[in-house]
Order: C-alpha cells, then structure tokens, then sequence
C-alpha cells in the first residue's frame, strides 16, 4: 500500500462500462465484487490506484476497474510494476496475474519483485488451469490433471505459490478463495502491508477445472476444513473443534482435537505472522490430513524497494547539482590554443 | 626507415599510427591514455582504439593477457584509429608476438629486452628471441632494457621492486612524448593529481618520465630513432575533450531527458559490449536519472516501459542477444504508443558471438524484427561524438510521436574515443514533453485521440478524472477500448504506419563529394571513418565518387531515393553480409550493391579504396563484393564477456 | 430470388455459400460439420471456415456469443470459404444480427421464430423484430418456428424440454439437406454411433433431422424455398477426409520425423492459434511423438533444442509474441548448427494484437528476425491439406541442412477445412537422418566438417569417443573449439550463408496462366484461395494475368527471379503491409506492388479481383495500393484467447 | 544421477585440452578439481556425461570437462537439460550455473526444473557477482554492494538460492564451497541422488567480489563459523563445542554450548535429512549469530520427471500400433464414388 489521505467513494466509482466478459458462474466476477467493495473502506483514490496484469483470463481485470489500468504482456506485471512503482511511488498499485501468467512464464519475474520487496499488492488468481488458452494444464494443476496437452493426465509435480512466495523472500503472504466472505479482509491487510504483499486467490474456472477446491472452498459445507488464521490467536478450525498443536520432535506441526474449547489444554499453537519458520509449515501442510490454511499467514514487514530506492537517489543527488554544461566539459579537456582544463 | 614513408626524419607526416602493447599489467591503456591528451594538446586531429585482453585477468606473459592501445593522429582530419600502426611499442615478448603481424612493414619496434627472458619467450610460444634471432629484419628494431633503466631511474624513491617497475609505463610515455615533440607538463600535472595522497609515487612516476625522454634525446644521435614533428590539424577553436561512444550516448540521454524536461528512468542488464551505458548513468543520478538493474532484458525494457506509462523517459539498452529478448515488450510499446528509447550496442553473432567483436548485423532485427506489423524509428550513429547528437534524436522523436526508437551503436564506437567539440547544453532546441490534464473530448477522455503528428495523449497515472484502461490488444480508435472489427485494426495498422512514416527527419546530405555522379559509397554507423578517408583518397586521385552517410535508417529521409538515383552505381560497405542494401533496394528500388566484411574488424581504409578502385577499373569486384579477411586489421577490444 | 443469380431455382449453380448461424448452445458447429460432410459425399469440392464466439462461454443469446460456420461448395475447383454468403441459417435474433451484414443482397435468411422472444431481441439490441418491421426486404426471408417443430417431432421420445430443444440444430440440418438434395443416411449412421450409449437421444435427432428435411419436402410448393442441385466437381478418384491447418501440420509433422527416422519432441507453450498443435500432438505418443508443455516459449524451445543435441527431432510451435520471445535461441540452434522446425501460426498483430484473426504479418520477423547475420529457411503452407507437405519439407530441410527451419501458417489455415486426398506414406521418398559414429578426420573429431550440402555431422551424447564440447560463441571451423578470430569469423559466416543459400528448392511454377505477360500475382501463404479464384475469373475475362505462389519464402527459388522478371507487372497481395514484396524487391529488384490488407480477414476474392481490374483499366490502383476494408468480410474464428 | 555400469577412469581423462582462462587464482579452478577428481570415484563414463550451463565464467566450465558438453545461452541452461534428459533419460547430466544465470535472468527454469524434479545435478557457482560481465552485483549480492552499477552500494534484498530452491519444490539441497575438501563428498551425494539435486557452492571471485565469503570459507581459521551437517548426526559445529538446538516455543532453532562433547545433555537436535520444516530453518539461517550450514541439507527423493515420462509414454503406447497410414485415414473419410469410410 502507500500513504494517501482517504477519498469517499462507493463501489458504483470503481466500475468501468465495458461489458465484463468471463464465463457465467466464473470466480472472477466474486473477486471483482470482494475487490471493489474493499477499495472505498480503504479510502482509494482512483485517479491514485493502477491495476496492472499479465495475459489470462484474471489478467482481464483491470478492463473492469475505473482506475489507472495497463493490461501488459504475458507474465511481465511484476516487471512493468516496478517500473511505475519507481517512477512515481505515490502511485497504490495492485498486479492481478495467474497461475500460468504468475508461476509459468512469469515466475521470474514474480520471484524479483518479491524478493526486491517493491510496494504493491499482488492478486494471484490460482484457478490450477490455463483458463484463457481454453484450459490447458498450468504448473500448479494436480498431478493427473486430464487437459488438451495431457490428454491421459498430467505428471508434472504441481508448484506451490505460497512456499514459492515464502523462498523467494516475500515478506506477506496471505491466502483466500473467490466467495469467501473473509477475502475483503484478507485483502485489507495486504493493502495495509507496506512492501510486496502476496495473495494467493484460489478462483473456480468453472469451464476447465470446475470445483476443484470444493473439498475446502465449496459455497457451503467445506467450513471444517477452514484454517483461518489470526495473529495472536490460537490455530483453531472445525468450529474450535480441532487446533494445531507443536511436534516437537519433528519440529512441525499436528492436528490435536480441542474438547469443549479448552485449546490450552490441547496445547493448540498460537498463530504469530512473524514466525517465518511457522509460515513455511503452514503454507506446506498436506491438505487432507490438515485443512487449508487461510487468511494472513505471514506478516513481517521490510523496507520497501521504491522506498529505499526513493533514499538512495535522495542521498546521491544531496548537494549535488545538475549543471549539465559542466558535466559535458568533464575530464581531460583542452582548447585548441592548447590550455589545459582541470587535469583529473 | 625507407619503407615507412610517412617516418621520414624531416617530412612531417601528415598522420603516425602509434601502437602501445604490453600484458594487461603494464598499464598500457593508462600511458595511451594519457599520449592521447599530449596529442591533442599538440592540436593533431586523432582517433583511439583500446585493445583490451581476451580474459579478465589472464595470467602474465600470456599471448591472450596482452593489452595494446592504439592511437592514430595527424594534421588532417582523422576518423578512424589507423590501419596499421608505424610505431609498435612491445613490452614484453607476448606483446610482440600478437601484435607484429598488424605493424607496417618499416615500421618500428621499440621492445623491453628486460622482459624478453626465457620464460616469457616461452609463454609467448617463442622458440628464439626474436630480437635476436633476425626474424624481424623487415623492420626497423629498438631494442633496450626500458625495466631495468625504469628501476634505475626511480631508485631515489626506494620502491619496492614490483612498485619500481610499475612506473615502466611512465618511462616509455616520456620516449613516445620526446618522439614527437611533446611538452610533459600536462603529464606531470596529472600524475601529481592522481598520486595526490603518496608524493613518493608521483614523484617516482615523474622521474621515470623525465629519464624515458631524456633517453630519447641522448639516443637520438644515433640509430634509427628520430624526432617527428606532425603538424596540428586546423580545427573550430574551442573547447575540446575526448569521448568515447558509451558515454557520448550517456551524456545524450541525459541531454535528450533534459530538453523533454523529463526525468529518465534507465532499465538495463548487463552484457557487452552495452554495460558501459549503465555504469555510465548510475553514476549521473543528480541529473534526475534513475538506473535499474533488472533481473533480465525482458525485465528491463519491461520496466522501462512501465516507467514511460508513469510519466518519465524510460529507456532500455542492450546487445544483440539481449535486443532479442526485448521483441515482444518492443511490440507492446507499439501498441500502447508510449515514448521509450532502445540503445543497441552491436556485437558479432549470431547468438552469443563474438560479444567483444564490433559489427553491424542487428540491422535486420532492429527494422524488421518484430511480430505483426509494427513499425519503429530507427537511428545510427556514425562516431563517439556523433552519439552524442544521435541520442537526443532518438528522445525527441520517442517523446514527440510516442513510440519506441531504437538507436544502433556497435562495439567499435562503444569503445573507440575521439575529440569532441564540447557542446553548449543550450544551443539545442528543447522538446518538452506534454501531458493530458483534463478530457480532450468534451466530458470524454480518449487516449488514442491524435494531434498533427499522429501522435497520441500521454496521460500520467495518478491525474484526476483521466482515469483509462490500456494494452497490448488492438486498440478502437480514439477511445482504445478493446477492438477486433476489421475496420478497426485496419484503420490502427495505417494510422501506426502513417505516423512513423511521417517523423520528420532531416533531408539526406551528402557528406563528400557531388551530390551525382558515377559512383556512391552509403554508408551507416560505424563505418563512417574509414568510408570517409577512402572516399577522400580516391577524389584526390580524381575519382568521381562520393559518400552518403545515412543516420535516419527508418523512416528514411525524404530525398534519400532521389538522392541515390542520381548516382550510376552504389556501393553499401557493412560490417555485416548486407542488410542495409536491403531496405535502400526495396525502398528505392536501386541496385545498391554490397561490400560485406564480417571479421568482427571494422573496415580498413585501404579495403575500401580498394574496393573503389576495383569499380573504376572495372575488373571484378566493380559490383561490390567481399572485403579478403585477415588477421591482421585492427583489433576489436578483446574484453570477452558475452 | 433474382438478385442472387446462383440461386435460380432450375440452373444448376457452379458453387454456394451457406452459413449457420446460432448461439454458442446450439450446436452449430456440429450442424456444420455434418453438412460438409453430406456435401463431400455428394461430391462437390468445398471450403469450410468455422466462427467462434469471442468469450470462452459466453453468456446465452448476446451478440458475443454468436458461433457460426461457412461452407463454400460447389461443382468447380473452391479455395476459398466464400466472400458472401447466398444462405444464412440464423438460430436467434443475434445470430442474425451479427450475420446479415456479410448475406448477399437477395440472399435467403432462413429464421427461427420461435426464439425471436422479447427478451432474445433485448440482449441482440434490436429495438423491433426484424422479421416483421420489414428492414430485411432486400433478401428473401424464410421464417418459422423452428424450436415449436422440434419440439413436435421429438415428443414420442420423452425428452426434456432442454433436451428436445438440443435437436434444433438437426431438424435445421435436415432442412439443408433436402434444399441441397442430400442423402440423409450418413447423417443417421453417425448420430446413431454417436448416442450409441443413449438410442432415444440417437432417434430424437433422427427424428429432428428427418422432419426438418420432410418440411422441406412440403413447403416446397410455396414460398421462397427452392430446392438445388449443385452437380459435382471432377476430382481424382480416392480416399478422402476433410482436414485443418492444425491438424495437416501435426500429421505432417509426425510424417515428417518418420520420414527421417527419429523420434520427434515438441517442446511447446500454449498460445492462440497454435495451441492445436499442442494438442493434436499429446494424443499421438505412439508414433514416437514426445510433447512437453514447457514453462515459456523460450524453455519450450530451448528444450526442442536439447532435444535435438540429444538425437531427436525437435519442434517447436507458437505465434507471434511467442516466437519473439524464441528469437535469441534460433540463433544458437543457428550457430550449433542443430535441426529445428519452429512453426508459427501467425495472428493479428503488433503485440498481443488479434490473437483469434488471421494474418501474415510476421514474415519479416521470419527472414529478417534475429540479432547477428542468422540465415534460416523459412516455408509457408498456402491451404490446410498443402500444410502436411510443408510440413514434412520442413523436416526435410532442418535434417538435411543441420538448420532451424521457420514453417508459416496462420490462424485462418490452422482453422479452416477442406477435404484432402489421403496420401499413402509410401509415396514419400524418406531422407533418414544419419549420426556420426566414429571420428570423422583419423584419429581426429571435427564437429564442424562439412559434408558436400555444407552441413556439420549430428552427433548424439552417449556415442564412445565423440565427446566434444559446443556452444553459442563463434566455432573455429573443422573443430568447433572457441574462436575469435577475423578470419575465421569471416569464413563461418560464409559457410552459414551458403549452407542455406544452397538448399536444393524445388524451382518455382506458375499454378495459373502464362510464364511471362502483362501481370502476375505473386502471392504466399494462406491467400492462395482469394488470388487464384480472382486470377481464374480475371482470366475467364481474357485478362493477361497469371498466379504465382511461393512456398519457399527463405531460400528462394533458383528460377524465381528470371520468372517474375517475365512480366511487365507484380502485384503482391499480403494481409500485411507489404512484407514480402520487400523480399522480392531486394533479391531481384523487381518493381513488385503491394496489396495489402491488414483488418485481420483473408482477402475475399472479389477484393483481389478488384485490384485485377483496376490494373487493366489501369486506374488509380494500378499500383495496387491497399484493400477496402469493411465489417461485412468472412470473418476469422472468435474464441479470444490471447 | 542415472544408473550405468561403472567404468574405470583417472582425473586425466576427464580434462580437455583447451587452456582453461579463468582468472587466476579464481575459485572455479577449486570447483573444476573437485569435480573431475570426484567423477572417477563415481565410476562415470565420460562419453555418457553431459555438462550443460549457461552463461558466465562459472558456465564456461563444460569446456574443461572431457565430456560432452553444451555451452547454451544466459539462463536457459535447465531448459537444454530438460530436452535433452526427456530425449535420452540414460544420460548423466551435470547442470553448470551461476548466481546470475540461475537466479537472475534463468530463476524461473530453475524453479521448473526443480518443480518437476529432473533428474540432474545442479551446480550454482554463488560468487555474489557477475564475472564475466565485470562485476555488476547480482540477485544474491549483498545489500551495500559496491559495483558498477551500483557505484554507491547496492539496496535489494538478497536472493537467497536454497530458500528459493526448497520453494520451488527441490528434493535435494546441499552446500558447499570451491576449497572445502569436503565438496566432492557433497557432489557424490548429489550424484546419488535420484531426480534434481541442487548445490550451492560459493566461489571466490577473487577479481570483482573478493573473499566475500572468508568469515565461514576462508582456507583457514574460519572452521568454527562450518556446520557441516551428516544424517542422524548431532548438528554440532566449533569442534563440537556448540550445537543448533530446539526453540520449542518459536519452534525455530538456538545456538547452544555443548560441554565436553556431552550434546544430549544441551538438547543438540540430530539432523534429518528428510525433515523439510528442519530444512528450511537450515537454509534461512542468519549467519553470524549462527553458523553456514554445509554439507546435505535435505534429500528426500521423490520419482524423477524423466522417469515418470517415460512411464506415461510407455503407458501410452502401450499395445498401440504406429499405423501411419490408419492415423492419415482416420476421421469421416468418403470415397468419390460416394460412400462413407468408418463414420466416428
Ligand atoms: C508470450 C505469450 N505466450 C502465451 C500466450 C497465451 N496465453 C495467454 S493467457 C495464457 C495462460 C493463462 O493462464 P493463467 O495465467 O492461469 O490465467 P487464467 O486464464 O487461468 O485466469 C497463455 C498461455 C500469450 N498471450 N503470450
Ligand atoms: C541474453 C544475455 N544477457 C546478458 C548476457 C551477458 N552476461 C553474460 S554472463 C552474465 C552474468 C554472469 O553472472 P553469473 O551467472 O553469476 O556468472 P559468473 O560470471 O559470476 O560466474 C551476463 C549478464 C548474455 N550473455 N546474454
Ligand atoms: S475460462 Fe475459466 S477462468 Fe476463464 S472466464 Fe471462463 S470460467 Fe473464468
Ligand atoms: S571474474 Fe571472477 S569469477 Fe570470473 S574468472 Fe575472474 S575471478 Fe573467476
Ligand atoms: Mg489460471
Ligand atoms: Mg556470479
């Protein structure tokens, strides 16, 4: 995020009047909706707020807000980002990209601007497809994916956007699903995290990977395998039903069941997102024998890039000035009557 | 010393090429460094060349750690480092042995005999001596022992022995400057300068100076070396400094950046011969510049191009195999009509090449090379100084018709210096940049509106009320909203040509000779020097010849085509297997015919000479041709990193 | 009907444009799939061209969602899917909409009332229904409630209401075939394999199929509805299919390999329009054939490379802003000297541009591409069935030659369809690949021999005593080691040109007309259709014009040059801005005119012979100039994945 | 690595004939020794291993290597290796990389190939530094670099390449450095491996970057600042006399004292090598207040890419004929005379 003196606005101001063109029923329009509904709480400016995107469906985005919106080339956002992020720092930008845009051709990319910690939110709608393309295998799709290029199932060993996130040295890393009713949250806090904030958006492409995250996403019926974390508060999930608790042998983490929501008594852990070493557990937990861990799972801010750029050029340029006639004239200079100038 | 005409004791030789070698840690580029300045002091019109070592530090002694500079200077214009040297200055065996071949015949060696000990002959792959075993009867040898009179010289101020030798180079300077008549001051104020903090050492330096001219008087009495006086050159009296074309184009940036009253924002990664660039702007950053060093060349002119949506003059620069990663975001520059310049400093390739060698061949790539059709301006410069003038033309015409502008160095001019007449920042016309405040259609706002020059609004993020949405597909005129109707992307295709085609580019002159005739050599970029000596030679023989030398590769100048037709015969010389002839031949319909050279060696004068004469004789060879290679034209800089 | 002459009621028309037109749901697709196929067997030839709508799924009855298909047939030779259309069948009001620009004047609209609802003439932003308010009384308008007598014809079968509807799209495919006089049998066969699983859903759509075609029968006597006979064209007898671009390439491709004797690897990365090939490839591993789905276009190619050094036929394929992104690798392949067919399904452009329009507007980045002096064969396909020789030609270059090969295509040849006569694989001569086994200069290996084509020996890893070491920097020749020197430069770069400038290409034939006279068309790529047709009526007309169409684009045809310079005029048309005409024009400096089109449709072939005539009457467009462009052409598919 | 048959070889075998022309005294001479006096113990065959790299001094080493070999383009290298691995699983290659071409323009193949867990060696010579380029600070440069293009120190955050590694899904990750005597026994390890291993080596890039490593890597003295870790071993370094233990509460890891050797009594935890959580706390060490972990890190294999595509293709081929002419034929076909071939 960046600071700015809040401006009123309601959602209808974040509306473009172009035609939003995804599928019916595809969890973009959810996120959409969490998106505009969020930026008038937090006070956004349009005129201050650019969404930048790759090539995907998700990298259509920006097309929808009435913002500042540059719809760049396949899996380059993060790089145009840190161009605009350093020309003009003031400026709030949100990337929105894929899994293919953001872990495929991108991955890059994404791994720089995380681990240079430029100041923006970035929206990574994982749908595990190529939706756009019509639905092609995307690296973070399971293995046995069936697709027009793996026709009898892919083998590849699907990539994790948040452990990726996490070893790229992101400093934020939260995790949501398009019809959750906690994503406006989620993308608060990422809003409030000053430096790169990273969100991995689980999306249902209903047309070529329908329901896949039904087991912890599904509208209703999947809350049991819910972990929603809170900083400060204990790891609790099936209705305080069940916690995570210290292996400590192992030095990581197991389900413990909580009886009468007595979670000391369990030994359940309390969540903290500054321990890094917690948020590599988290983000890594096998889904199935542990729910899924949602919302902020890691939160340890560092400087800013543009910030810390913004103070190196500050500091060069100190009490320097720019005469530009003086610098063409630098150096070993002489006139032809054969004087010389300034010997370096 | 018959057979080195222009070596002639009394005649004063209208140019000397000088030549100093010696292993990469004698300093060598620092004395011809400083030789330059002692001739351009003596007012000699000169040109430089810096032979670096192949490796970053090769071992001493080795053939492949030797590290030459080579200077050519006289009292005419000169524009190119000479092709070959009269004087060869060898300190050690490595060093004669790499760069012999190059020397004149008559020419004359002054060689270190102090280093030509067993072990550096064999490193050098040296049977015998050749200092003593007669090998180099063609030309005309000085042979003593420069260390050991160095070490004599500096004595008083108890060196260490490897600090004693170090001021070898000084020695040898202070023969160079005795040979032609130079004044040590200068020398010395620099070497008080540069030692500022270890007296002893300046002091050192300046002995080793003094006794390396006073040897040359003593000597003079007899054997072969003679004092040469060569006239100055008349020139524009002025200011003057000497450049090289890395930072001519650095220094234009930022002039260009200045005169759109914008800040640049410089995307770069490295890679030779193009870092130079880079290094050269992070050091200007009080000139509102700001360098990134992004994680590859996608990413560079990526952000550069993110820069230039925010309002600066984003800027990117590279190398061929770089430029090609750059293709597709070049396109999305296109079609969002945003202001970026694209510096490519040309190396021999394919692929990685010959990255230290200098040639034209990215032409094509810079022209054509892109998907759809996506028309770009492109730009060469000729020299180092002409750089300079290059890169602002390339930012006013980025920032007057928003749309990316590819200028095209290449590694000779990277590393080549010559005198430049310091320009006055004011004598140039500003083009300020303008940005969209308010909707340009009443309460619309369109992006892709166009003023006169076909040009669209830019529109900084970040200004109220403007607030639009843009990218890389086809665009609906005016409101660039998302189109595919036919008659869109026909409309959009014709309007992006029309608007390159239209840049106004200055009219074609030519820069010698008539302006019709039989014959015309068109050239472009670096092959200016020696096109223009050999053009210069032959109208002295009364050729009817002249030179054209194109800086607008794309859109060409409007009178080029006249131009050239009125000319029997064409002759393109290109440091590559002929790409320019391509655009003239399909532009003009003219038969211009090719003379290639792709050695990684610039031209030599002589080749091209030739290459005329060859068409006045009419014998084979009139319709232009190949340039014969050999191993013995001027080096390139030998810094290998691809 | 008078005003759409090829329907008079008795004369047997030569040839008939007919277009389904319905909302995504409704299967139009299929219906015309079936109805090539029923034409096919009745023996005419034929074009198809299928209309996407733009959004993945979009929503039921808006205007984007509209999916079509055209089919041309006739009883003469059909290139083409047809300028405008004679039939329009539009299943809703938006179909009809989207459609009735591109319908012949007196044209025939054959319409469903039955979804002509309030709320459908709504969503296709019809203020009153266009069947009653009398704006369509320039064509002929057949409308009835279509969905109603579906409904009626499937009720025994107890479908349910979404269901029976499904069967819309037979009963109208049953209309079509009585017009057209067809047999309904084939059609029976396959619905009845089809709904194998489910025999009520097989009868309902038999059912559907055979009352749409009884209608026929009995409106017959009244109103606009005329049954036709289109007799059928004289083709060679055999066994044929109807194939795509995209499906012709892969089995081409696969031929290809077989023919050289190795196991293919496609490394690739999806992308419209080449995504196909992708595809088709995954499902035929049997045949050796290895498809890796790469993280980018660089690793896809890359990967093709390594593939290639390993021993196997790499491929790679892509469109424009992909192939951009491979241009730094072609060139290491190019200085390795490896096999590689890289193809390139061409889209609208600059940038992400028109990913789902047709165009050919990446030939320069084809021929002239790549950073350094990096020659490359480059070969166009001009119809889906030609794309299969391409492709084995392709296969044949890169192995022969140890090359890069570019193979083009585009979007309109990877979707369009046309019968094809199956070929026998015998019936190719095989060039199988050869691998050194034994050190190839005594006791000595020299990756870089030369064989009498001018191509270095394949070399697999793994081969006892052949280790060596390659790589992107300049190879000495013979050895391969590192090699830096002018000479050797000069020579590589040589024998890298001649290599390519020597591939043996079939010479050049005219496919229609003289060899010499007033005009040629010289075209390339998928405008063989629109040119030919247009020449062919041009000719009917006794215009002095012939067709010459290109194949070999990079090197090309030895006999090309004196060819052209056979006739007094050369019109290139290219949906471009005139690309290949650069070619032509710096290679033999013929004086060839562009026609260009650039509104991402193929030329239609009244536009070509538009420019024909205007030659000849020789008004403004003598000199071609470029194509009108309008929204009412063939219009290229729809899905718009970028 | 790929099983083979051993063959008898000396160091001799494995040297090229070509002058080797990095700087003198440069850390990749070390590396080189290391590795050709490692491939005999191996029992490799030179005319099976292929040494595939990039770009840049350390990618200059395939042609030392009496092998086959690849010198490819900047950051590509694990794309050649994939093609060439999927063409010919029984070749063993060795991927040649430096911080540059692996973590800077080439992080996102890195990532793929780790993700999908070919089976190669991965070599990245970290010198901190581009060489070849003449010392331009790279992604893992440290903060305050002084370079050319960073004439007043340099301001990103560090990449950190087994962090990254382990995010990307490695299997396998292990460190090492140019003189330690104990890099082959790391490279053997690797080479055991099955499916990609990946080695950090720092290298002393004595002309642009020099010593930056000596705290923990300088020839000698530096020994305490080593952990060398071995499997079910006590993570014990400084000659025994510290050990890393359990931070329960943070559930990270502590530097304790051990006396006299007695390390369970100071709760010394052992290293396991298939710990993925201990791993991480491992790779993320901050060094100074602990020491360089060394040695194998993490090796828990899983099946290698090339393997399980040559599965998925034998499965795929199986019992299927390569009928060319059927597959032409196949589809609606009609003869002129009109009747219909196999209607699908
Ligand atoms: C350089 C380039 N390569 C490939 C493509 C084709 N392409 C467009 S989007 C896409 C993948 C989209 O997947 P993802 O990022 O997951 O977005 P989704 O559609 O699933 O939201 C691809 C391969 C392209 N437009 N440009
Ligand atoms: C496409 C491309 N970009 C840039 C370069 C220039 N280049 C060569 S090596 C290198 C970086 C080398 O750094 P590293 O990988 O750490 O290797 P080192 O020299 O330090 O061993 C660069 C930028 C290139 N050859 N190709
Ligand atoms: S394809 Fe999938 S991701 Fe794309 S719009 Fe449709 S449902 Fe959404
Ligand atoms: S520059 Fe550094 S890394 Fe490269 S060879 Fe020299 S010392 Fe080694
Ligand atoms: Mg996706
Ligand atoms: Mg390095």
């Amino acid at each position: 995020m960046n600071d700015m003196t809040p401006v009123q606005t309601t959602i209808k101001d974040w509306e473009t009047d172009q035609e939003v063109r995804w599928c019916p029923g595809c969890g973009d329009y959810a996120i959409l909706k969490a998106v505009q509904r969020t930026l008038p709480q937090l006070g956004s400016d349009p005129a201050n707020t650019v969404f930048v995107s790759g090539i995907g469906c998700s990298s259509r985005f920006p097309y929808y807000m009435e913002t500042y919106g540059f719809h760049t080339i396949h899996g380059r956002a993060p790089a145009f980002v840190t161009g605009i992020k350093l020309a003009n720092p003031a400026l709030d930008v949100w990337m929105v990209t894929g899994d293919g845009d953001g872990m495929s051709i991108g991955g890059n990319h994404t791994m720089h601007i995380l681990r240079r910690n430029l100041d923006v939110q970035i929206l990574l709608f994982n749908n595990e497809i190529y939706g756009l393309t019509k639905g092609q295998y995307s690296p973070t799709s399971r293995i046995g994916t069936k697709s027009p290029s793996t026709p009898a199932g892919s083998v590849d060993r699907p990539a994790q956007p948040c452990a990726f996130a996490l070893g790229s040295g992101a400093r934020f890393v939260a995790r949501g699903f398009d019809v959750s009713k906690n994503l406006p949250d989620v993308l608060k806090a990422a809003h409030a995290h000053k430096g790169a904030a990273f969100v991995e958006i689980f999306q249902n492409c209903i047309v070529y990977n329908k329901d896949v995250f039904n087991d912890f996403a599904a509208p209703k019926g999947a809350e049991d395998q819910q972990l929603w974390l809170e900083d400060g508060q204990p790891m609790l999930f099936a209705k305080g039903t069940k916690g995570l608790a210290r292996d400590v042998a192992n030095m990581t983490l197991k389900v413990v069941d909580v009886v009468d929501g007595d979670w000391q008594a369990a030994d359940v852990m309390v969540h903290d997102v500054k321990n890094r070493a917690l948020a590599h557990m988290l983000v890594e937990l096998p889904f199935g024998s542990f729910p899924m861990a949602l919302g902020v799972i890691y939160d340890d801010p560092r400087p800013a890039y543009d910030a810390v750029v913004a103070e190196d050029l500050a500091r060069a340029r100190e009490g320097k000035t720019a005469n530009l006639a003086a610098l063409l004239a630098k150096g070993q200079t002489w006139t032809v009557d054969g004087t010389v100038q300034d010997p370096v | 010393m018959a057979s080195a005409p222009n070596l002639q004791p009394d005649a004063a030789p209208e140019a000397v090429v000088v030549r100093f070698a010696g292993d990469s840690g004698d300093g060598m580029q620092l004395t011809g460094g400083q030789f330059t300045l002692s001739t351009a002091l003596a007012g000699n019109d000169l040109a430089t060349f810096p032979d670096f070592p192949a490796e970053i530090r090769a071992p001493q002694g080795t053939l492949f750690g030797v590290s030459a500079f080579q200077i050519n200077f006289g009292s005419t214009a000169i524009e190119t480092a000479g092709d070959a040297p009269d004087v060869l200055v060898a300190m050690n065996p490595a060093a004669l042995k790499v760069n012999l071949a190059a020397l004149k015949p008559g020419g004359l060696i002054i060689a270190d005999t102090g280093e030509f000990s067993k072990r550096n002959l064999d490193k050098a792959k040296y049977e015998t001596n050749p200092l003593e075993d007669g090998s180099l009867a063609k030309w005309d040898v000085l042979a003593f022992d420069i260390s050991a009179m160095t070490m004599e010289s500096v004595k008083p101020f108890g060196l260490g022995n490897k600090e004693a030798l170090r001021c070898k180079n000084m020695w040898t300077l202070g023969l160079a400057l005795w040979m032609f008549d130079r004044s040590r001051e200068p020398i010395h104020a620099w070497l008080k300068q540069k030692f500022a903090k270890s007296p002893d050492l300046a002091a050192a330096n300046i002995a080793a100076l003094d006794a390396g001219h006073a040897y040359g008087e003593t000597a003079e009495l007899s054997g072969p070396l003679r004092q040469l006086h060569v006239n100055p050159v008349v020139t524009e009296p002025g200011l003057y400094r000497t450049i090289t074309g890395a930072e001519a184009i650095s220094l234009g940036l930022v002039a260009g950046a200045r005169l759109a009253e914008l800040p640049m924002f410089f995307g770069g990664y490295p890679i030779t011969p193009a870092s130079a660039i880079l290094h050269h702007l992070a050091r200007l950053k009080e000139f509102d510049v700001q360098t990134f060093q992004a994680e590859d060349e996608i990413a560079a002119i990526c952000s550069a191009i993110g820069a230039s949506y925010a309002g600066q003059l984003g800027v990117t620069s590279s190398s061929g195999p770089g430029i090609a990663l750059k293709g597709e975001a070049m396109g999305l520059a296109i079609m969002t009509e945003l202001p970026l310049v694209i510096v490519n400093s040309q190396r021999g390739g394919p692929s990685t090449g010959l990255p230290t060698k200098t040639e034209q061949s990215d032409l094509y790539q810079a022209v054509y090379g892109r998907n759809g059709d996506a028309p770009m301006p492109v730009i060469a410069a000729r020299s180092p100084a002409d750089a300079f003038d290059c890169a602002i033309e390339a930012c006013r015409i980025a920032v007057g018709y928003m749309t990316p502008v590819m200028l095209l160095t290449d590694g000779y001019i990277a590393n080549a210096a010559e005198p430049w007449k310091v320009p006055d920042p004011a004598s140039y016309k500003p083009f300020p940049a303008h940005f969209l405040t308010e909707r340009n259609d009443g309460d619309n706002l369109l992006p892709y509106a166009r003023d006169e020059k076909g040009a669209r609004p830019w529109i900084k993020p970040g200004t109220p009320g403007l607030m639009h949405r843009i990218g890389g597909i086809e665009k609906a005129q005016g409101t660039g909203h998302i189109d595919y109707s036919p008659a869109n992307h026909q409309a959009m295709t014709d309007l992006r040509k029309a608007k390159i085609d239209g840049i106004d580019v200055p009219d074609q002159e030519v820069c010698l000779g008539e302006t019709s005739g039989k014959l015309v050599l068109v050239g472009w970029g670096s092959t200016f020097g020696p096109i223009h000596q050999a053009v210069r030679r032959a109208r002295r023989k009364g050729r009817d010849v002249s030179h054209v030398h194109v800086r607008n590769i794309w859109p060409l100048p409007q009178n080029l085509g006249p131009l050239l037709k009125g000319f029997e015969n064409l002759l393109v010389p290109e440091m590559n297997t002929g790409q320019f002839k391509t655009v003239l031949r399909d532009q003009f319909l003219v038969d211009a015919r090719p003379l290639t050279k792709t050695s990684g060696q610039p031209f030599a004068i002589a080749e091209i000479e030739a290459a005329i004469e060859a068409y006045f004789d009419s014998v084979e060879g009139n319709e232009g041709g190949e340039v014969e290679a050999n191993d013995t034209q001027l080096p390139s800089p030998e810094a290998i990193n691809p």
